[in-house]
């Protein structure tokens, strides 16, 4: 492996990233899948990075879910994209930020393909107009929430209290970055490092202490994939492209896997579940399984924010080797706790997959 | 008068030795012959008709040699001069011997040594109107029949091109002491009687007394102890003969003669290696008439003619390959002197080899409800035309027959039109008779459905199998046939300029099933034949044979080359064959024209005819509209 | 300086051309932005369909110029201009030259295999180049992986660089199909213990004795050929190349480990080709390549009387083409000199 | 315990070439080295008497079982009439009843 020549490549790849007033709308589903994140990143956007980042309660859906699962005509989407661009005009904002993988895949493509048919931007304006008495300007910057922490990087790393090395070795970790698809694979250009190589958690991960792991499978799905989730009779090829993933990465031995898709980290962090129950296969050392963490989870880590309040006890695997191994504290006692002290209810211990017990 | 010598021992006990030897392998042979045969074999011996006839083939086979005398008439002469010319000292010896005994019931020994036991009795030599001089001519002139024919041996040895034969095969030691043995008998007999007759100064003949008196005279010393010595040298070398003969390839000799009688008995070769088998490869003679008659020498290949493949089956060890290695032509087993059926013996030996094989061909049984060509009623047609698989790749032989018969005013049922299901030869070949028989099952279905009182195919390999195992009561013809039928009763004719045709013969239609005449008939009708070098029962493959597996392309084409050399010797317009197969093979490299006679046949049809007809307008409406829907 | 003819460019063609032009009495200047003459052609080890040493045909060219060729290296073309018929080349070395006719020779540049990022060419240690290969071969090295160790299995991936739109190029390069196969004979010829299997989408065996090389491949060599373009390769733990395509022969999608991979890399115009065209108005077609006045009538001149185009600047030749197309251009020289030029 | 939440891992349609058991292939190429020589033209399977009636594939067949997946082939290359008409109209020479045959061999030996 020759790190040089992806670094030749991560400079064709250069993407423009706003720097403030960002107008960020949130997942449909990240908040059931981990809610901690979000809630993580407008944290560390207002408290560590200072920036001036807006939220619409007007926004909806973008209906990516529903274009990608073949139910929303691609007519339609754009219209809801439009009126969710008209609601960041409305609110002056012209920076427009997405929590999601898939809703910044919908939004590149509608953008580009009115780029290339000026007349059918005229035709959704119009359908916008006719439907809602709305009007809209294009946002004049696209970013995933990723690439504003990519941007920051640097920032971030210098404010944290931690860094991704083994306490114990002295050895940067082992880490497996997983980029959803619909980030670049459809427009290189629009993702941070491009398609074949994205830097833009690869780039979080280094200057963050940590090393990438290169793996055959790195450019397979996770296995949501949508259709192959929803429909229940799709879903053992769901569990097979994230076992495919695994089987590829196991010899490696990440120390966890790092995400920026909403879907990625639920699938990769289930399914290991779901492979050991049906299966009895475990991967990870001492069948732990390997921690799946979001962007923002990681960063809120680093940073030095309790796991317990950015949502770390929501995994199935389980976290805690890994914080031991950065030498993060944390309250085994305080795990299923609500913000108010409440018991929030304990999964079943699994059969194979173990849980962590602090030593 | 005691008739008894110490030294005939090792010839009396050799002798008692090779027979109850032979007599044994005969009786093991007989006894494990499979019940059918048995019965065969028991109602033979019977029947004095048929042991006539098989004597009378020992005679000429196995004493005249006349296959081999066909073959090659100097190895025929050497063969002859050994089998013959030992019998009749045999006989001659025998009878001559009763004059001196005067009784007919002498020791087996006697007549052998009988210069030897009589040497005192005084014959003058030119007593030549005697009779005990007319048997002393007949003897020494016998004998030097014999010795001449092993001086060809000795040639044969040396030279073995002088005869004609390109390759032989390699002796083992028991063939070595075997044959050197045999060869050391009459020079044995010679220098003994000679020496017997030059000491005691009379009994010789025209040979041995001048020899005897010559070597008398060159001995330094005179002394009756080098006659004895010559009579024990004598002996022994027969002994050390008969001894080693069952253990040699001269036990061909007795087993041949068993052979014969088996055949003659109506036994015949089955499909599974049995005594029948045995005796066919125990009585190869290893005389290697089958290597250079074998084409695939041309090809490089000198490891599977049927010489070795049947000294591999003998060893108990045959390369699995080299069963696969044949083009199943029957050239060999054509020129066999032996007679030996080398082609089912090759594939006996495929059959074992697949047995653990299976097939599945339920595909092509009629699904229960659904309508399939099997429940269509009888069609009207008299004859039912089976164009075979390879006929599809030659569309101008098919084309060819549906217009001959159109014109010839014939109905017909076009069998394999759209589809069709394989005769069963090809997987004959590959040894798998069991999943043929499944295929033939098939097609005797749908035969029988035509309701055709004749079965014309264009294909030799499908003729084949039609008449050997299909077993339908219905008249089988070849297309050359048929057609001969349709000019002799005037239902076609010719016009047209003649051409020079050379005509190919396919193995599976001349030595497979005898069709040499009709072709060669009809190409008269509109052609001139030229002859071909090698024709007949002496054709050659085409090298595209089915029956072989092993070849390379480039093997069969070099194969093919060498055939086309014999076959444009006398530079005809046109080559002519009777198969499909033959047609693709021979065309792919052949500088003329290369046409099935069915094509030459319409060509030459009045051209109005001729030109009315098209492939696609026959009456017949084709058979194999309604498929069986997978 | 003036001379009757300038030959941009000391590849094969622009040897070819200036050694034929000599020998038709033609005064002739070659210029050569390199240090040395002989093109891509010097970095060859074999041709094929032959496996003629490439030295043979440099030596033999050169041989040709021997005489009355004057051969400037390391004299790039700074700028070049026409004017009544008289053409102006100013090197960036030495004196400007003046010349009646010009032969434009600037031929090609070899894909750059790093553009076809999924193949991982400068990043996975083991993925090398078609050209790499050849100077391996050249330099009478023995073929082992970065690691050092002897390749078991080494993949051939065509069409890289050609005939693919995710990369610009929808032509066939038409001689890579060749050399893979000529390459393959080679790491066999090599390496009897090492598998080759080539990866193709189809094998454009167009010329005479390609085919029978393609079949001595498979017959004498076993080479294994798969037929599918190479989608995406990966870096295993050791180094090892896994390797993902549709075997569209069986029409199910196939990996495969290889210790080594060979990239058939295509041509494009060089960037010499594409610079002295702008600066004379040349016209170009889709690919990149220079046009012709016309591709059947007037194949090697161009709009502008007086030059000449010759070779692989008009899109992917092979050794003997480009050959045969520079002696024909230097005919037309002559012609044109003569002032015969065919209208 | 495997636990049954209403579906199953499915398998890979993918041709793992280096998992895959190659004894078969290997037996057939060192038999039979003409199959080197396809071209996958697929002339053998248009003219096919068995692909008449069924979807017999013999080029695809054959070139499964080089890549090492056999299990279905087991079944399927039973169907062959042996009547060489694929042979016949190969334009490399493949001798393609031999090569049916050693697969049918390798399948007897080596399972």
């Amino acid at each position: 492996m020759k790190i040089e020549g992806k670094r030749s490549i991560w400079k064709d790849y250069q993407k423009e990233i706003a720097t403030d007033r960002f107008f960020y709308v949130r997942s449909c589903v990240r908040q059931n899948f981990f809610p901690g994140s979000e809630k993580t990143f407008l944290r560390i956007m207002k408290d560590v990075l200072h920036k001036d980042v807006f939220e619409n309660a007007a926004h909806t859906t973008c209906s990516g879910i529903g274009y990608h699962s073949d139910v929303v005509p691609f007519e339609t989407a754009m219209t809801m994209v439009a009126r969710q661009f008209s609601i960041m005009t409305e609110s002056g904002y012209e920076n427009f930020t997405t929590s999601c993988i898939t809703s910044f895949g919908l939004y590149s493509e509608i953008l580009e393909t009115w780029h290339h048919f000026p007349e059918v931007e005229e035709r959704v304006r119009q359908h916008l107009l006719n439907a809602t008495g709305r009007t809209f300007l294009k946002p004049a910057n696209l970013s995933h929430a990723s690439d504003v922490f990519f941007k920051f990087r640097r920032e971030i790393a210098e404010n944290s209290t931690y860094r991704l090395v083994n306490r114990h070795t002295g050895q940067p970790l082992q880490v497996v970055e997983h980029i959803g698809c619909h980030y670049s694979k459809m427009f290189p250009s629009k993702g941070v490092g491009g398609a074949e190589y994205p830097y833009v958690l690869a780039g979080m991960i280094e200057d963050w202490g940590g090393e990438v792991i290169d793996y055959p499978e790195r450019r397979h799905c996770c296995g949501f994939g949508f259709r192959q989730y929803l429909v229940q009779a799709n879903r053992g090829y769901s569990l097979a492209c994230s076992k495919k993933k695994f089987d590829s990465m196991a010899p490696y031995k990440p120390d966890f896997i790092l995400t920026n898709c909403p879907g990625c980290p639920m699938f990769l962090d289930r399914w290991q579940y779901a492979l050991s129950e049906m299966e009895g296969i475990t991967y990870g050392a001492n069948g732990l399984g390997i921690p799946v963490l979001t962007y923002e989870e990681l960063a809120g880590m680093l940073l030095g924010y309790d796991p317990w309040d950015i949502g770390l006890q929501v995994h199935q695997v389980p976290v805690e080797p890994l914080l031991d191994k950065i030498g993060i504290p944390y309250d085994s006692r305080r795990k299923f706790l609500t913000m108010d002290g409440q018991l929030m209810g304990q999964p079943e211990p699994p059969s194979h997959l173990k849980f962590y017990q602090h030593e | 008068m005691i008739n008894f010598n110490l030294f005939v021992l090792p010839f009396f006990l050799g002798l008692i030795y090779v027979v109850i030897a032979i007599g044994k392998s005969w009786y093991r042979w007989v006894r494990k012959l499979p019940a059918i045969d048995k019965v065969r074999f028991i109602s033979g011996i019977r029947s004095p008709g048929q042991i006539f006839g098989a004597l009378k083939e020992v005679f000429l086979e196995g004493l005249i040699h006349r296959r081999m005398w066909k073959q090659n008439p100097l190895l025929g002469y050497m063969h002859m001069s050994f089998a013959l010319g030992w019998f009749l000292l045999i006989v001659f010896g025998n009878i001559e011997s009763r004059f001196y005994s005067g009784t007919h019931l002498n020791a087996p020994y006697y007549p052998i040594f009988l210069k030897f036991f009589i040497h005192d009795r005084l014959v003058i030599f030119f007593e030549v109107f005697s009779v005990p001089g007319i048997f002393r001519f007949l003897m020494d002139f016998l004998l030097l029949f014999v010795l001449s024919g092993l001086v060809l041996a000795l040639i044969k040895r040396q030279k073995s091109n002088w005869f004609g034969m390109k390759r032989t095969t390699a002796f083992q030691l028991t063939d070595i002491v075997s044959l050197g043995s045999l060869w050391l008998i009459f020079p044995m007999r010679l220098l003994a009687e000679s020496y017997t007759a030059g000491y005691y100064g009379s009994g010789g003949g025209f040979l041995t007394q001048p020899l005897g008196n010559l070597l008398v005279w060159i001995v330094p010393f005179r002394d009756d102890f080098v006659a004895y010595g010559l009579w024990w040298g004598y002996s022994l070398v027969l002994g050390i003969f008969f001894i080693t003969l069952p253990y040699s390839r001269y036990m061909h000799i007795p087993t041949e003669i068993l052979l014969i009688f088996f055949r003659h008995f109506g036994i015949q070769p089955g499909k599974w290696y049995s005594s029948f088998s045995d005796v066919e490869v125990q009585a190869c003679s290893r005389c290697g008439v089958c290597i250079d008659v074998c084409q695939l020498n041309e090809a490089g290949i000198h490891d599977s003619q049927a010489v070795y493949f049947i000294r591999g089956v003998r060893d108990k060890y045959v390369p699995e390959e080299i069963s696969r290695k044949c083009l199943v032509c029957g050239r060999c087993q054509e020129a066999c002197p032996v007679g030996i059926s080398t082609d089912s013996l090759r594939l006996i030996k495929r059959r074992e080899l697949v047995s653990g094989q299976a097939s599945d061909f339920s595909y092509l049984a009629p699904r229960p409800g659904a309508a399939s060509r099997f429940d269509e009623p009888p069609r009207q047609g008299e004859v039912a035309y089976f164009a075979g698989c390879m006929s599809h790749l030659t569309p101008s032989i098919i084309r060819a027959m549906k217009g001959i018969m159109e014109h010839a005013g014939v109905s017909f049922t076009h069998l394999d039109a759209d589809k069709s299901i394989c005769c069963g030869r090809p997987l004959k070949l590959a040894g798998k008779d069991r999943q043929a028989n499944e295929l033939i099952e098939f097609n005797k279905k749908l035969i029988r459905l035509t309701g055709a009182k004749t079965l014309v195919t264009s294909c030799p390999i499908c003729y084949r199998v039609f008449r050997e195992e299909y077993n339908i009561p219905i008249r089988i013809q070849h297309h050359t046939q048929f057609i001969l039928d349709l000019v002799k009763t005037g239902k076609i004719s010719f016009e047209g300029d003649y051409k020079k045709v050379a005509y190919h013969d396919p193995c599976d239609l001349g030595r497979g099933s005898g069709v040499y005449e009709a072709p060669r008939d009809l190409i008269g009708h509109f052609a001139i034949s030229v002859p071909v070098s090698q024709e007949a029962n002496k054709a050659l493959c085409c090298g595209g044979s089915l029956g072989m597996f092993e070849a390379s392309q480039g093997q069969r084409n070099t194969m093919t080359a060498g055939v086309l050399n014999i076959l444009l010797q006398a530079q005809p317009d046109v080559l002519a064959t009777a198969c499909p197969l033959c047609k693709k093979t021979l065309e792919k490299q052949s500088p003329v024209a290369v046409k099935d006679i069915a094509e030459l046949v319409y060509e030459s049809l009045p051209k109005t005819v001729c030109c009315s007809v098209s492939g696609q307008s026959h009456p017949a409406k084709s058979y194999e509209d309604e498929l069986i829907s997978v | 300086m003036n001379r009757q003819v300038a030959v941009i460019g000391a590849g094969i063609t622009g040897m070819t051309a200036a050694g034929a032009l000599s020998e038709l009495g033609i005064d002739v200047i070659l210029l050569e932005k390199e240090e040395h003459t002989g093109g891509h052609v010097k970095n060859w080890d074999r041709l094929f369909p032959s496996r003629r040493p490439a030295k043979e045909v440099l030596d033999f060219t050169g041989k040709s110029m021997a005489t009355g060729v004057d051969i400037r290296c390391g004299s790039a073309v700074e700028s070049i201009g026409h004017n009544k018929g008289i053409f102006t080349i100013r090197p960036v070395k030495g004196e400007p030259v003046n010349a009646m006719s010009v032969v434009l020779a600037t031929g090609y540049d070899l894909f750059d295999a790093r553009k076809k990022e999924e193949y991982g060419y400068g990043i996975y240690d083991n993925v090398i180049t078609s050209a790499e290969l050849e100077t391996i071969f050249s330099e009478g090295k023995k073929l082992t992986t970065h690691q050092g160790t002897t390749p078991q299995r080494i993949g051939i991936i065509h069409c890289v660089g050609s005939r693919d739109e995710k990369v610009g190029n929808l032509y066939c390069s038409k001689v890579c199909c060749v050399t893979g196969v000529k390459q393959a004979i080679e790491i066999r010829e090599m390496l009897p213990g090492c598998e080759v299997f080539s990866f193709y989408m189809d094998l454009r065996m167009y010329d005479r004795n390609f085919e029978e090389l393609y079949f001595e491949a498979q017959q004498k060599w076993g080479v294994s050929f798969i037929r599918g373009r190479l989608s995406e390769c990966a870096e295993n733990p050791d180094h090892s190349l896994v390797l993902k395509t549709e075997d569209t022969l069986t029409g199910r999608p196939l990996k495969m480990t290889v210790d080594m991979m060979i990239l058939l890399v295509g041509f494009v115009p060089s960037p010499e080709t594409v610079r002295i065209a702008r600066m004379l108005g040349l016209s170009s077609g889709p690919d990149g390549f220079l046009l012709p006045a016309d591709e059947h009538f007037h194949d090697n001149t161009t709009t502008i009387p007086g030059l000449f185009l010759a070779g692989a600047v008009k899109g992917p030749a092979c050794i003997v083409n480009s050959m045969a197309d520079a002696r024909a251009t230097a005919m037309q020289v002559k012609s044109y000199l003569n002032g015969e030029m065919l209208k | 315990m495997a636990k049954n939440f209403g579906y199953k891992i499915l398998p890979g349609e993918s041709i793992d070439f280096d998992r895959n058991d190659k004894l078969i292939a290997r037996y057939l190429v060192e038999h039979e080295p003409s199959i080197n020589l396809c071209i996958g033209c697929g002339s053998c399977t248009a003219t096919c008497s068995t692909g008449h009636f069924t979807d017999f594939n013999i080029r695809r067949m054959h070139t499964f079982i080089l890549r090492g997946e056999t299990k279905h082939i087991k079944k399927e290359i039973q169907k062959c009439m042996f009547c060489g008409k694929c042979q016949l109209v190969c334009p490399r020479g493949v001798n393609l009843r031999n090569v049916i045959l050693t697969i049918n061999r390798a399948i007897e030996h080596l399972g």
